[in-house]
């Protein structure tokens, strides 16, 4: 088969933390965004929506050096973190962040969709039974908004594991500390020969999504039956 | 009809060729394709469109020629050029051993960018590369090391001469001897489909034309 | 006691929407047709809706008042409900329904015992089960017991027992009306039946195409049913058993014996008696299948509708009795006059 | 005229339904308590919910047999569903959920005329309404309109009148009838009401836990009802106006004169007349409030639960009456005796 | 404010068509494939999941290349085009293709998460109506899902405005012909003085994908109103 080389390894590895911490660490956030999308009366609706989609309708490289504009040295956000010794261009944290950012319209959107369909009289008769909204939204909402969140999480899982523009200039492309497998990819692709390395690392990340689908679609069926 | 594979880096010198060729002859038309020289080099080995293509190293070019689809025979080298290391003004750099004192160096990822490449023979021929390498950030291309010198990200970036006359802020700190990196040429050929266009091959005369030779060096680039 | 008072208007489409109570007391009953706005009036008073203007006062303080901006959030009325549809979470099983309420209320305000509650609504069978796999009838009885343990101060039930057989329905009023009365939470009542009402509410408010109408009394809503033929009044009776005798039940009434021939189990009961079932006689007629026979005295003939109510007073209690008009004249009914009230043992109804 | 003949068994969860029948004729009821798997029943027939095994049936051909695999799909079936709750399509107007089913129907299929039905079911108000916008009675007649509009070959009704008041509700029931015999479309009808039962259906099939205990006609289960005390038997007699008499109403009946306080606008009409609301006298009665005394003859005296029915012949009508025990003692009730039917004008109870 | 180049407009004219056409094209397809996750009961459903998932886990450039390798004119489809004298590569219909296969995971995922929570009861209903599973399909499944329809549009068409990886080697970068705003973007990055342009041309995308965020919740919105 494929004779990875260490640093192939590592950039698997990698992709697989990076791809992971992005999605756990994005999911509050995109539910409280889909919440506020969905729920919620504030008046800058449609800019905060505009806002969260911006990243998909950039190119992913333009995000990426976005993203070096404010967390650079030179940038407001990266001087700040500067001052209490946290550095996060070049190292794996800026490609979660890379991934985060890309990823995160995508799990808006899926999670929004769910809730958008959740009946407004469980809502209702949640509010009736003495819960707060916040409590509803931890006792209700998230929970019938489960599969949405589910699916947009497997999505995002997916998409931070294809991520490449905005993670190669927010991270560069350092073997073995912010190499992950689209980054390896490219460096193949970019040599003559270089082909069946590169496609060998490509069925490790299809490998990698399957295995996350399975899992989704494993949690979607034991979230059924445990509703029964 | 003519359909050129112009390297990415080579962008603005062809824009200005086909510009000004165009003066002379509006019969023809020129559909430049720019990308990175293994993209141009995938795409006609599959079959996209191509007269000539521009390679920013003979790797891609001796690649298509042995896949048969440029004719190794019309392969001339265009234009050269030179690695220098850029940073910034105050930075106390006057020779390669300088570098070890620094702390983050941008350059092409060796792998497939071929200035990073050059870039490892020089220091590997210098004998500072195993002292250097956690000191590499490592970068898609020539511009992406570049942006980065440039904002102060790395404290300086192996980069081409053509590509630090686009710095703003970083400034040629240092010329790297040609003694310690193999030449950077920049090959052109016709492929097979574009021997047979006429167009092409007149396009093809051009670019060795004295008028083509100027536009090049005034871009930066090295003609022999 | 509950004190409230109501005074709001709505506009919905093309629907326009108003009422205006107050109302002291523990049981309130909304009557009307369908679509005159019943299910409106609560989702106003639950906080569900936003009223175009008014205001709502429970128990003197404000929940809602257009004027200075009040509007408190449902889950601060603490107003339970109780929908037409049941509208059980779908992702919980019967017991997190059932407990949704009763988890967020603090435990001194917890005054209804699970168990009690569960076995009163024969929930048992049901606590593991996923509400999807309920029938329509459990769905509605798992709603109700969700809304009670929440023990909230007020409780608007809409059309609670619809979907329950007439057997399970007359099991639980008894066992509603216990709960309501013993923990005192007051509540308002929607139904389309009339006996239901009559057992479950003091006063209703009548609604017709948006509007509240008027307000009656139960009673005075069940006699004026008399005159449009569904059912007509009912007496409403409660009896203590004296002894059981040759298969008929005796029992005991403002100091007369009622032989039913369908008592039940308790010692007292409810029943049931429709004003149309009390046949006048002015003597005592001989050789009848019916086995009540009352000494009573007219108190009031009245007009309803095409019949005539006489009220009668039999040894200190009250009865309604419906007649037509010929029968005034043949049997000289008026004021005062003695007559004997006939009664067959088995046109009682045990309700409860 | 349908046939239908059905073997099946289902387990649900934890729950295991099995019934066997078969029937024919246009109407069949389905009678339990709550839970006690009606609703199944109905999934299974129209295709809904697949049975384990057995066979369905309908007028010979089989639509469902697990031996040959045969399945139809619910839209081949044509078997029409009114929903215990409506489920009507929610991104539709009324108007396009009545029609829904009635554009899907072969022009030579669709019997009933769209206007006659909104009109019955008083739907005109609402046809430009969204669903979202109709109280929950509203929905159901909706929904009712809409299977009806289908015109299919057996209609399967679970609750149908639930949520209706009662004046809708008999105002409804008799044009259903007319409908579902004009057009010969056979039902099946579930409900928890008795008298809905009687209204509707012949035969009835009885349910418990999931099991078909019984099968019996509606007649029966309604004299059965007399020794359970929700309401006795009901005798239904339709009549015919004769005229209108210082405000009460004749109609005849079986070669009589019936005297009710509450008529109607139309000629002919369905009353119910409940056994316990029928008196028996030996002699004559001088001087009664009740208008309406019939010669009878004893045809038969059967015990029903702790009551005695007493099947009368009236003029070659039947009546039912229902008296305790110690009157037949009295009376001296036995088969051939005559006696004296005394019936108030007010019992009956207009039904359409 | 911003001077572009005919080129430059070229490039938005052509993206917008690009997006557009992408988005309608795959709208059937998306819905029929979401439809067969949801609803059928294939026994391939885990493996057709991933395969449309596949665009998604991968770089945007592996993807350019995979499709290139079907569709250029040594590849299998690519010789059958030819054949019909039909070109897709380096034509703005490459740009399409390619916009489509990586927007197409987006737009299933979307429509997926509306349809899974459709009422069983509403399908059931009109089933016993007469209506057969295509006309279900059709006269209540596709309504319903309508809203999530918009959503995976609206996403998708935002995704193909950023799209580059995969257009570079498709369609390669030729302007006026099949250079988009994300091409155009690129060519001014390595250009010097050229980030203002390349700025401009962002808020050009983020101006056409607002626009068809205002357009979609107007949509919605009469939709809603349609309903009542
Ligand atoms: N959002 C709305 N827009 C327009 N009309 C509405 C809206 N909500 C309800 N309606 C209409 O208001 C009227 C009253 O509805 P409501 O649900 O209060 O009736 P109801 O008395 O509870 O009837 P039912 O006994 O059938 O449940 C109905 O005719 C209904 O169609
Ligand atoms: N999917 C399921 N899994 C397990 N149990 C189920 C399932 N569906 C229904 N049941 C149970 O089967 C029984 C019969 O349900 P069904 O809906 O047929 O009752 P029903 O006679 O229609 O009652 P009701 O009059 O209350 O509507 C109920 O106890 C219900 O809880
Ligand atoms: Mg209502
Ligand atoms: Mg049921």
């Amino acid at each position: 088969m494929f004779e990875f080389s260490p640093t192939d390894w590592q950039a698997i590895s990698l992709s697989a933390q990076v791809a992971i911490t992005a999605t756990a660490v994005s999911l509050p956030f995109g539910f409280m965004a889909a919440y506020l999308l969905v729920f919620s009366r504030l008046p800058g609706k449609a800019l905060l929506d505009s806002l969260i989609n911006l990243p998909l309708v950039l190119p992913p490289v333009v995000v990426g050096y976005l993203l070096l504009l404010s967390l650079g040295s030179e940038g407001w956000l990266g001087a700040m973190l500067a001052k209490v010794g946290i550095r996060i261009i070049f190292t794996w944290k800026a490609a979660v962040i890379a991934s985060m950012v890309v990823g995160f319209p995508l799990l808006v959107r899926s999670i929004r969709i769910g809730m958008e369909q959740i009946d407004d009289h469980l809502i209702q008769a949640s509010r009736t039974l003495g819960a707060h909204w916040h409590d509803t939204l931890l006792s209700v909402i998230l929970p019938l908004s489960g599969r949405a969140i589910l699916a947009g999480a497997s999505l995002m899982f997916a998409r931070s594991l294809g991520e490449f523009g905005a993670t190669i200039i927010l991270a560069g492309n350092i073997p073995g500390v912010t190499q992950t497998i689209p980054l390896a990819i490219y460096d193949y692709t970019s040599t003559p020969g270089g082909d069946r390395m590169a496609l060998g690392l490509c069925l490790v990340s299809i490998v990698l999504s399957f295995g996350v689908l399975v899992l989704n679609e494993g949690l979607v069926r034991r979230f059924r039956k445990g509703v029964k | 009809e003519v359909r050129l594979s112009v390297a990415a880096s080579m962008t603005d010198a062809t824009r200005e060729l086909i510009a000004t060729y165009q003066k002379q002859n509006a019969g023809t038309t020129l559909y430049p394709n720019y990308a990175a020289s293994g993209s141009l080099a995938r795409q006609i080995e599959l079959g996209a469109p191509a007269d000539i293509f521009i390679s920013a190293n003979p790797v891609w070019m001796t690649y298509l020629v042995n896949k048969g689809v440029v004719a190794a025979e019309t392969i001339t080298n265009f234009a050269r050029n030179s690695l220098v290391f850029v940073g910034k003004k105050d930075l106390q750099v006057t020779s390669l051993s300088d570098l070890t004192k620094l702390e983050r160096i941008a350059v092409g990822s060796p792998k497939s960018v071929p200035a990073g490449q050059y870039a490892e023979q020089a220091l590997k021929a210098a004998g500072i590369f195993d002292v250097l390498q956690n000191k590499l950030i490592m970068a898609k291309d020539v511009r992406q090391a570049l942006m980065y010198a440039d904002r102060g990200e790395a404290d300086g970036a192996f980069v081409y001469n053509t590509d630090a006359l686009l710095a703003r802020k970083a400034k040629i700190l240092l010329q790297i001897p040609q003694s310690l990196y193999d030449e950077v040429v920049y090959p052109v050929g016709l492929t097979t489909v574009g021997e047979k266009n006429r167009a092409a091959a007149d396009f093809f005369d051009y670019l060795k034309s004295a008028e083509a030779t100027g536009i090049l060096q005034e871009y930066g680039f090295v003609v022999k | 006691m509950m004190k409230i008072d109501v005074s709001l208007s709505k506009r919905l489409g093309d629907f326009d929407w108003q009422a205006r109570f107050s109302a002291e007391g523990g049981q309130l009953g909304v009557f009307g047709p369908s679509g005159s706005g019943k299910s409106t009036l609560m989702n106003l008073l639950a906080g569900l809706l936003k009223p175009d203007s008014g205001h709502i006062r429970l128990d003197g303080s404000p929940i809602f008042e257009s004027a200075s901006s009040i509007n408190l959030p449902p889950e601060k009325r603490r107003i339970g409900v109780v929908f037409q549809h049941a509208h059980l979470f779908p992702h919980m099983g019967v017991r997190r329904n059932l407990l949704y309420g009763f988890r967020r209320t603090p435990a001194n305000e917890r005054r209804i015992d699970t168990n009690d509650l569960i076995e009163a609504l024969n929930l048992g069978p049901l606590l593991d089960r996923g509400v999807k796999r309920l029938s329509g009838g459990e769905r509605q009885r798992v709603a109700l017991g969700r809304t009670l343990l929440a023990c909230p101060r007020l409780i608007l039930m809409d059309e609670p027992l619809t979907g329950l057989d007439e057997g399970l329905k007359y099991q639980i009023i008894p066992y509603l009306k216990q709960v309501f009365n013993r923990f005192e939470i007051p509540y308002i009542f929607i139904s389309h039946s009339l006996n239901e009402m009559r057992l479950m509410t003091d006063r209703v408010l009548e609604f017709a195409q948006g509007e509240m109408t008027g307000e009656v009394s139960s009673e005075l809503l069940a006699r004026r049913g008399m005159g449009t033929g569904q059912g007509g009044y009912s007496n409403l009776m409660e009896m203590g058993r004296l002894r059981e005798d040759d298969g008929l039940y005796i029992y005991r009434w403002g100091g007369q014996e009622i032989c039913l021939s369908n008592g039940g189990d308790q010692d007292t009961g409810m029943f049931e008696i429709m004003s149309k079932d009390i046949t006048l006689f002015k003597r005592h007629p001989e050789a009848s299948s019916a086995r009540n026979m009352l000494q009573c005295r007219v108190v009031k003939v009245f007009e309803a509708g095409n019949r005539i109510g006489v009220e009668l007073d039999c040894h200190g209690q009250r009865l309604m009795s419906q007649v037509v008009g010929s029968a005034v004249r043949d049997l000289g009914l008026e004021p005062g006059s003695a007559i004997i009230a006939v009664i067959k043992a088995s046109a009682f109804r045990r309700l409860y």
